[in-house]
């Protein structure tokens, strides 16, 4: 299999893609993501199980011309983001060359060991371990010890509760919330130009890191992910407040799996799950 | 913004129990509020000159008024305050009468609870904005979907009122399923004898463009301003050239293998072939899946006889535009086919009847071709296995039809007829026949309708079976139909030589497919659907576009001819204004934010959403962002909420005016 | 300067002895994997090794929201009312001397002019307790910007580790001083030497020579190689001891009262200098992470004569997209 | 001062052409309702986007209904459809979060059934009834506003 | 002292200036207040609409006339629109005066040209009246105003009374395609209008304010009449929420426009980082 540095020198070279958003190392070792724009440039890149950071964020936050294409390093869990920008119409199939990276789990942060104890959640059901869409593959899967799902631990927790005391967890955490958005801004599916928390004629939100102002954003936030979320847990990574923002993603793909058997960003001609609609949609809860 | 309040007592209607005078009292030191008044008839002549006074003494910008439902009064006031110059639509209504006074006892809850509800509609209309209706021009040209007998109708119909028509036929003549009719019920008369001249007339008149053998590609645009895109398919022939003399059709070597649509598969016709002699119009076109040229390059005994030249085997499919205003639907019904494993559908079928192996068990149009007099027997009754007379003929009613298990919850409304005159026309061919027919019940509800199936019991001496019939099966050259008499309470087992059965009328495949690409919505069986079942019955949600014959229910002649009539109506009274004025409730999108996310269009039924490009001074793509075709646009809403950035609003109902409506209520 | 030794105890009993009502005491914790700043913590870790929290303990000084005033609206007149304040006063145990040295670096901001009562009542309430720091990672820089592990500034009082049982306490200000005689009157004085341990800085920089580099360097590949990296959210902002900015915005209560709030912003916000006509001066990333890093390291010096950074390297270790601001200085400077 | 007896505050979205209707046929009926219900008219379900029902009880709505069309009858042909879709998510999430179903009500009711509505409307408010006030939600609210009364 | 807090002040008028720019007339509710309000031509205050938020614009009336103080604006954002809905008699907020101001003591003596366009005329009608009402302490004055269509010209009556005055020239002007039938003024972009006014750049101060497009290709003009940078004067409208030299928003490098500004010679310009 060639190497992820070798496919890039080539698509540099033959100038098929203008850069390769991907990973490189600093000189302390961090790694961090990287946009390689020349040959020279394709020697930095790298991957490994500290290559946390989802870039398909860069696909829309980066310009693409209009017949251009770019190239992007992916783990599989990337890919399904790329997979939804294409459902959502943000960037076309034939502008992307897609280098798939056989992924051996991510830990959760930059300085983390690669350990048991350390790998994200998510990685444990990253049922598509090999990359899914891609136009070239690299890199070895090495087996890792699957991470314990705490997080499944507390969810049934918070569905044995009362709803008040749900309501209770709930403030509690959105109450740290400070209303940075970077759990926004690090989500590939956050590509709006004017985020609903902008728009204030009307006024949508209130912006205020108030708890009305963060119970109003994080329900919306949440919502709006609800069918959309492809689950690669970026923006609780990047909450500097430690919110556990992914419960409610994961929540929402429950839904999405329970009552219409769908997740998003699995094939890039799936008609999306909000947009569509069956007539025999489950409709117990209304009257 | 000054804001004129009007409470109105509705004689006794509101003011029995709502305190109007203190609902006044209260909105005038609202914020906004520049004049509150209450009185007995707000709707009466009196009481819209107060309004109007008041609006141009206190120079009022909007107007609430709270009175009864605003479906009720919400356009007399409308137009009330825009004959005093406030624009219709800075006016809301609070419904104080269906939603208080009528449902409440208690004064002082009522009271307060208009109170709220004028509340409520003047923060909306703080943030209502002057609208104009929207003015589209009209195109005076209809397109018919359909050449059947309702297709015909309606094009003839708005052709000799003026207007320019397209009609379009998928088969390579018009006439449809009423030309293979042999006698039509009640009167007998005989089917083509009726219809062709009218598909002469079709072809003759200088208003009608026919367009036989194509299909409707593509339909973009909006009420009065369509673009439709219509495929012709490459007939082979050149229309403009043959004459129609025949010679290609008599020299055609191939003869027996392409079945013949119009005598329904009872005969076979030629490669080159003109589907029926009274075809329109009389053109050949060349079965391309048949012909001997297409497969082995060899042959064009056609176009050798050719003496215009008129045979061109390079021909391809073209395509016309044209500019529509007005289009109808009619694109009719086929039979369903009851083999063991009907093609495409989930329905069960009823193989047990034989149908498609049993050569003799066949269905209405075949039957209708055997009795027809240009048909394949010349209108003597002979089965088609060894063209012998049957002495003995069964007729199944209802099969498919009124049948949810194997077919079809519906009724098919005709056959109940159709039989009745079968039976009759065998009778009165094969004077020593038996006729039995096994029906559910006799629906015969038209006019003459049910003196003719008496006729035919009692005069003919059909024998009608009350009961279903259960199996079919060929045994010592007979085929026996075994049912059951349920109101003898007995089985019976009949004999017969031949079996027609009356199958249930489904549209044709295409029709679902001809919806969407209208943008009509259509039921689980794929009958096209009118807007209103009772007041609307010939149009669709779409506006401009109608629906005429058995392409919407399962109807007969008078009938279809009816409902083209009056699709034909609604479309002439389109034609009738240069302008078409509409509410100015639509969609718009903010193209500066919109994200391209396209999920408005997945979700507006109208297809009302279309792509825009952005670029640059240089010519560079910014962006695609949806737009909104205000033509198409019906108001819904839905893309509004969908929307992730919130970047298309629905005016008249806007963001701002329903928060402001939800926040008013924490006033309270 | 005074110096006293201080048993760990006797910082136990102050805790203990402090009464509730009038004192609030905010002191790092160990909540999960990271270090906060928790209010009225029972289990405070006064730990020089450990790790700076992720958010520093600005939001008391400088909440992330804060309320103005209220307006209330009866018919068509309007009154306005000021929030009280709060009376209670802010101990704060083992402020990191990044941390503590934020203060006036912000108070010069909210003071030059017109002065922010708000900022400055919660500063004269308070008094910080400085602990000297230990602990330093490959995102940490406070001596380039002319602080270091032991430095005061900003504490009133100030700890150092001198053995595992005892600090030496120095006592940096008049308010340091007053708090040390009225809750701490039986200190022994502290005559000894202290040692401590010394800081490497890994990215070494000359923040005078930065500055200059960035006044002559307004248009450098450097802003649109980090700009198309940054994903724009503001946690850096935010999480950073100094960065003041803020928004002040309204909001309703009901339809008849509300109140004005001065809510926690940054520059990384593409909203932020959007102008109502649609016209931005700051309209791309690039152009706002230039103003993030000039604005610390030349205009507020500029402006302040002071650094608006204490190099604590909270925005490195939380960047979502691994941008180092130390990194980049340091490579401006080395330029 | 005598306790006062609780009197929920519910918020209704309905669509234009079959509940708002309904309700207009219950009226024309003289079908006697509760009076705590606030109705607000929009055109379709479709319109209803869920932050409207998170701006209701941030104004103080103890409870909230939308109601509609019944499937197929829609006058946009699927606007309820793509609305009964987004609920399925709403309602899940503001379970999930503490605002369950008690508060939060969906029904369809077409123009003729004014009887309907009646009960739904009934039902709605006499459920929020025995839930009691919303306090939850005021609580976060007023935390805000905390001093505006002093 | 809350510096956040503003006074009260009643709308005692409102003109309709255009069908998007509104002036309102506004007077403290508290008498005191009025008479200790002091400020200079060119700054600006910070207006509330209790519920909506705060806007920024510069006082449009001048400092001579202390009886009322008087705003334009134009309606775009969310609280410039709740503001074009308030009627006569509502309550706003103010805070203010914020910023520096024009220099009327070096003006003193000298002539000067007021180039203005669309709502940049606010800010310029200030000192214009300013200067009008202390003529005598002046030399020629010259008043060129642009605006796209005749229905965007603002003080229509004040322009008109302008052109009476005598050792006032005053120069309007709309933009081609903006004229209407009974038009009389000048057609014509403003920089070329100034060209064709050509005021003499010796001994004069030019005052311009308008839309960045505008500035960008008037300056050139000036340049070419021989003005001195020094002498070319123009605000800064900057996005601001305090006003107060604190929030942020408003920094172009070390500048904060709110304290420093909004009023800055065209050499201070030159100086700052081009972000505005």
């Amino acid at each position: 299999m060639p190497d992820l540095i070798e496919i890039a020198k080539g698509l540099l070279e033959s100038k098929e893609v203008s850069f390769i958003i991907g990973y490189t190392k600093d000189r302390f070792g961090r790694v961090k993501p990287y946009i390689a724009k020349s040959v020279e440039d394709a020697n930095n890149l790298m991957f490994d199980h500290h290559s946390i950071h989802n870039l398909a964020v860069y696909l829309t936050r980066l310009k693409i011309p209009e017949n251009g294409r770019v190239g992007i390093v992916a783990k599989s869990c990337d890919i399904k983001a790329i997979i939804a920008l294409i459902q959502e119409n943000q960037i076309k199939r034939e502008q992307v060359y897609i280098i798939g990276m056989n992924c051996s789990g991510v830990v959760t942060h930059s300085t983390d060991e690669w350990k048991k104890e350390n790998i994200q959640i998510k990685c444990k059901y990253c049922a598509d371990k090999a990359p899914m869409l891609y136009d070239a593959v690299a890199g070895t899967a090495e087996p890792f010890e699957q991470p314990d799902d705490t997080q499944e631990v507390l969810m049934q927790k918070l569905e044995t509760m009362s709803s008040a005391e749900r309501w209770d967890f709930w403030a509690k955490e959105f109450e740290k919330c400070i209303k940075c958005y970077a759990c926004r801004q690090v989500c590939p599916m956050c590509y709006c130009e004017q985020c609903l928390a902008e728009k204030n004629q009307p006024q949508w939100i209130t912006t205020s890191p108030t708890p009305a102002g963060n119970f109003s954003w994080n329900i919306i936030k949440a919502f709006h992910m609800a069918g959309r979320c492809v689950g690669c847990h970026e923006c609780e990574r990047a909450c500097p407040m430690g919110i556990p923002l992914t419960l409610l993603t994961r929540k929402m793909g429950m839904v999405a799996g329970k009552e219409f058997n769908y997740r998003h960003g699995m094939a890039i001609d799936q008609p999306t799950l909000v947009g569509s609609y069956n007539f025999n949609d489950n409709e117990d809860f209304i009257k | 913004m000054k804001i004129g309040v009007f409470v109105c007592y509705c004689g006794e209607n509101i003011g029995r129990t709502v305190d109007c005078a203190a609902v006044a009292k209260e909105l005038s030191a609202y914020p906004g509020v520049a004049h509150a008044e209450a009185y007995k008839y707000m709707c009466s002549d009196p009481g819209q000159n107060l309004i109007k006074q008041a609006i141009k003494e206190k120079n009022l910008d909007a107007v609430v008024v709270g009175s009864c439902s605003p479906h009720m009064h919400e356009k007399t006031f409308r137009k009330a305050c825009a004959s005093a110059g406030v624009n219709p639509y800075m006016v809301e209504i609070a419904n104080l009468r269906e939603h208080c006074s009528w449902i409440h006892d208690d004064i002082p809850s009522a009271t307060a609870k208009a109170i709220d509800l004028v509340r409520i509609a003047v923060e909306k209309v703080k943030y209502n904005e002057p609208l104009q209706t929207i003015q589209v021009p009209v195109t005076k040209r209809a397109l018919v979907i359909g050449g059947g007998i309702a297709g015909i109708q309606s094009a003839l119909d708005i052709a000799n009122a003026g207007f320019p028509v397209v009609l379009v036929e998928k088969e390579p003549s018009i006439g449809g399923h009423m030309s293979q009719l042999s006698e039509t019920f009640p009167t007998l008369d005989c089917s083509q004898c009726i219809l062709t001249p009218r598909m002469v007339e079709v072809y003759q008149h200088s208003n009608i463009t026919l367009l036989t053998y194509s299909e409707v590609e593509k339909v973009e645009g909006f009420i009065g301003n369509f673009k439709v895109t219509v495929r012709k398919k490459a007939r082979s022939v050149k229309d403009e050239v043959c004459t129609g003399c025949g010679l290609c059709v008599q020299n055609c070597p191939i003869k027996k293998k392409a079945q013949s649509e119009f005598d329904e598969s009872l005969t076979t016709r030629p490669a080159i072939y003109v589907p029926f002699p009274q075809a329109v119009p009389n053109i050949p076109v060349i079965d391309r899946s048949v012909c001997t040229y297409y497969k082995t390059g060899k042959c064009q005994m056609c176009k050798k006889v050719c003496g215009r030249e008129a045979i061109d085997f390079e021909q391809q499919d073209t395509f016309l535009t044209f500019d529509i205003g007005a289009i109808i639907a009619a694109t009719g019904y086929k039979l369903y086919k009851i083999d063991k494993k009907p093609e495409g559908h989930i329905y069960k079928g009823y193989g047990e009847y034989g149908y498609g192996e049993l050569k003799d068990v066949i269905d209405g149009l075949q039957f209708e071709r055997i009795a027809s007099a240009s048909g394949p027997t010349s209108g003597e009754i002979l089965r088609p296995s060894d063209k012998k007379e049957p002495k003995k003929v069964v007729f199944v009613q209802c099969v498919g039809s009124r049948d949810e298990s194997k077919g079809f919850s519906y009724c098919s409304k005709i056959c109940c007829m159709y039989t009745a005159k079968h039976a009759m026309l065998y009778k009165h061919k094969v004077h020593d026949g038996e006729a039995y027919v096994f029906y559910m019940d006799i629906r015969s509800n038209g006019k003459g309708y049910d003196e003719f199936v008496r006729r035919a019991i009692e005069e003919d001496g059909v024998k009608y079976i009350r009961g279903r019939v259960s199996k079919i099966y060929e045994e010592n050259g007979k085929y026996i139909v075994k049912g059951e008499d349920t109101i003898a309470g007995v089985r019976m087992e009949i004999d017969a030589d031949m079996v027609v059965l009356a199958t249930a009328m489904i549209p044709q495949p295409e029709n679902s497919k001809v919806a969407q690409l209208l943008g009509i919505p259509y039921d689980k069986h794929g009958f096209m659907q009118e807007v209103h079942p009772k007041l609307r019955p010939v149009e669709t949600s779409t506006g401009g576009i109608f629906l005429a014959g058995a392409c919407h229910s399962p109807r007969d002649i008078p009938e279809s001819v009816a409902m083209a009539s009056a699709a034909a109506a609604k479309a002439m009274v389109l034609f009738g204004s240069d302008i078409l004025e509409r509410e100015p409730v639509v969609a718009k999108v903010e193209a500066s934010t919109c994200a391209g996310c396209f999920y408005c269009q997945k979700v507006c039924a109208y297809s009302a959403i279309e792509r825009k490009e952005i670029r640059d001074r240089q010519g560079n793509l910014i962006k695609v962002v949806a737009y909104v075709n205000a033509g198409l646009c019906q108001g819904c809403g839905t893309c509004n909420a969908t929307c992730p950035s919130k970047s298309v609003e629905l005016i008249g109902f806007r963001d701002e005016q329903i928060f402001a409506e939800i926040q008013s209520l924490s006033g309270f | 300067m005074k110096e006293f030794i201080i048993n760990t105890d006797e910082i136990a009993n102050l805790i203990s002895s402090l009464p509730a009502d009038k004192w609030d005491i905010l002191a790092p914790a160990k909540d999960g994997k990271s270090f906060d700043y928790v209010l009225s913590s029972d289990k405070p870790i006064i730990n020089s090794e450990a790790p700076p929290s992720k958010i520093s303990f600005k939001e008391y000084f400088f909440p992330k929201s804060e309320t103005l005033f209220y307006y209330k609206r009866e018919a068509n007149e309007i009154s306005l009312t000021e929030p009280k304040f709060a009376e209670k006063k802010l101990l704060v145990l083992a402020a990191k001397p990044c941390d503590a040295a934020s203060l006036p670096i912000l108070s010069k901001v909210f003071n030059w002019d017109y002065k922010d009562e708000f900022f400055n009542k919660r500063v004269n309430n308070s008094v910080i307790i400085g602990l000297s720091c230990a602990y330093s990672d490959e995102s940490c820089f406070c001596t380039s910007v002319g602080l270091d592990r032991n430095n005061t500034k900003g504490s009133d009082i100030f700890l150092t580790p001198f053995n595992d049982k005892q600090y030496v306490l120095s006592v940096v200000s008049d308010k340091g001083d007053s708090f040390v005689k009225e809750f701490l009157p039986n200190l022994t004085e502290f005559t000894g030497t202290k040692e401590t341990k010394e800081f490497i800085d890994n990215k070494p920089f000359d923040y005078k020579k930065t500055k200059d580099w960035i006044a002559a360097n307004f248009e450098n590949k450097i802003w649109a190689e980090t700009g198309e990296v940054c994903i724009g959210c503001a946690q850096c902002a935010f999480v950073c001891p100094t960065c003041h900015c803020f928004d002040i915005v309204d909001e309703n209560c009901d339809l008849n009262c509300g109140r004005r709030i001065k809510n926690w912003d940054a520059c990384q916000f593409g909203v932020f200098t959007k102008h109502a006509s649609g016209h931005n001066p700051r309209n791309s990333q690039e152009k706002r992470y230039r103003q993030r890093v000039s604005h610390k390291f030349d205009y507020y010096y500029e402006k302040f004569g002071e650094v608006l950074c204490t190099g604590c390297g909270r925005c490195t270790r939380g960047c979502p997209a691994g941008i180092d601001i130390g990194e980049i200085v340091f490579s401006i400077s080395n330029q | 001062m005598a306790e006062e007896k609780f009197e929920p505050k519910v918020v209704a979205f309905v669509c234009n052409w079959c509940t708002y209707t309904g309700a207009d046929l219950a009226g024309t009926s003289r079908l006697k309702q509760e009076p705590n219900a606030r109705l607000i008219r929009v055109p379709c379900t479709g319109r209803i986007d869920p932050v409207f029902v998170i701006k209701a009880f941030e104004s103080g709505a103890d409870g909230v209904l939308i109601s509609g069309c019944h499937p197929g009858d829609c006058h946009y042909n699927t606007g309820n459809f793509h609305a009964r879709r987004r609920w399925t998510f709403f309602k899940e999430l503001l379970n999930f979060v503490g605002i369950d179903s008690t508060r939060l009500h969906f029904s369809w009711v077409s123009a003729s059934e004014g009887k309907k509505w009646v009960d739904v409307v009934n039902g709605v408010i006499d459920t929020v009834r025995e839930q009691g006030p919303f306090l939850k939600y005021k609580e976060i609210k007023e935390h805000d506003f905390q001093e505006i009364e002093n | 002292m809350n510096i956040y807090k503003p006074e009260l002040v009643e709308i005692k008028d409102i003109i309709e200036e255009t069908p998007d720019i509104r002036t309102l007339r506004l007077q403290f509710k508290n008498p005191e207040t009025q008479k200790a309000f002091a400020f200079k031509a060119g700054q600006f205050a910070e207006y509330s609409v209790f519920g909506e938020g705060e806007c920024t614009f510069c006082i449009a009336s001048s400092p001579t006339r202390p009886e009322f103080l008087e705003c334009s604006f134009k309606m775009a954002g969310k609280v410039t629109k709740a503001m074009s809905k308030l009627n006569i008699g509502d309550t706003m907020g103010l805070r203010g005066p914020y910023g520096n101001h024009f220099p009327i003591e070096d003006m003193k003596g000298k002539n000067i040209v007021f180039i203005a366009g669309g709502i940049g005329m606010a800010p310029v009608r200030c000192i214009i009246w300013n200067v009008l009402d202390l003529k005598d302490q002046f030399k020629d004055i010259s008043i060129i105003y642009g605006a796209r269509t005749v229905a965007d010209l603002v003080y229509k009556n004040e322009l008109e009374d302008w052109k009476k005055m005598a050792g006032v020239k005053t120069v309007v002007t709309v933009d081609p395609g903006g004229e209407t039938p009974d038009w009389n003024g000048e057609v014509g972009f403003v920089p070329s209008i100034v060209e064709k006014v050509s005021p003499k750049a010796e001994n004069t101060v030019a005052i311009i304010c308008g839309p960045p497009i505008m500035i960008k290709f008037t300056m050139p003009v000036l340049k070419k009449l021989g003005f001195k940078d020094d002498d070319i004067i123009t605000t800064l409208e900057n996005r601001m929420k305090c006003g107060l030299g604190k929030c942020g928003r408003c920094n172009i490098g070390s500048v904060y426009v709110c304290k420093d500004g909004p009023v800055f010679t065209y050499t201070q310009m030159q100086q700052l980082p081009d972000e505005f």
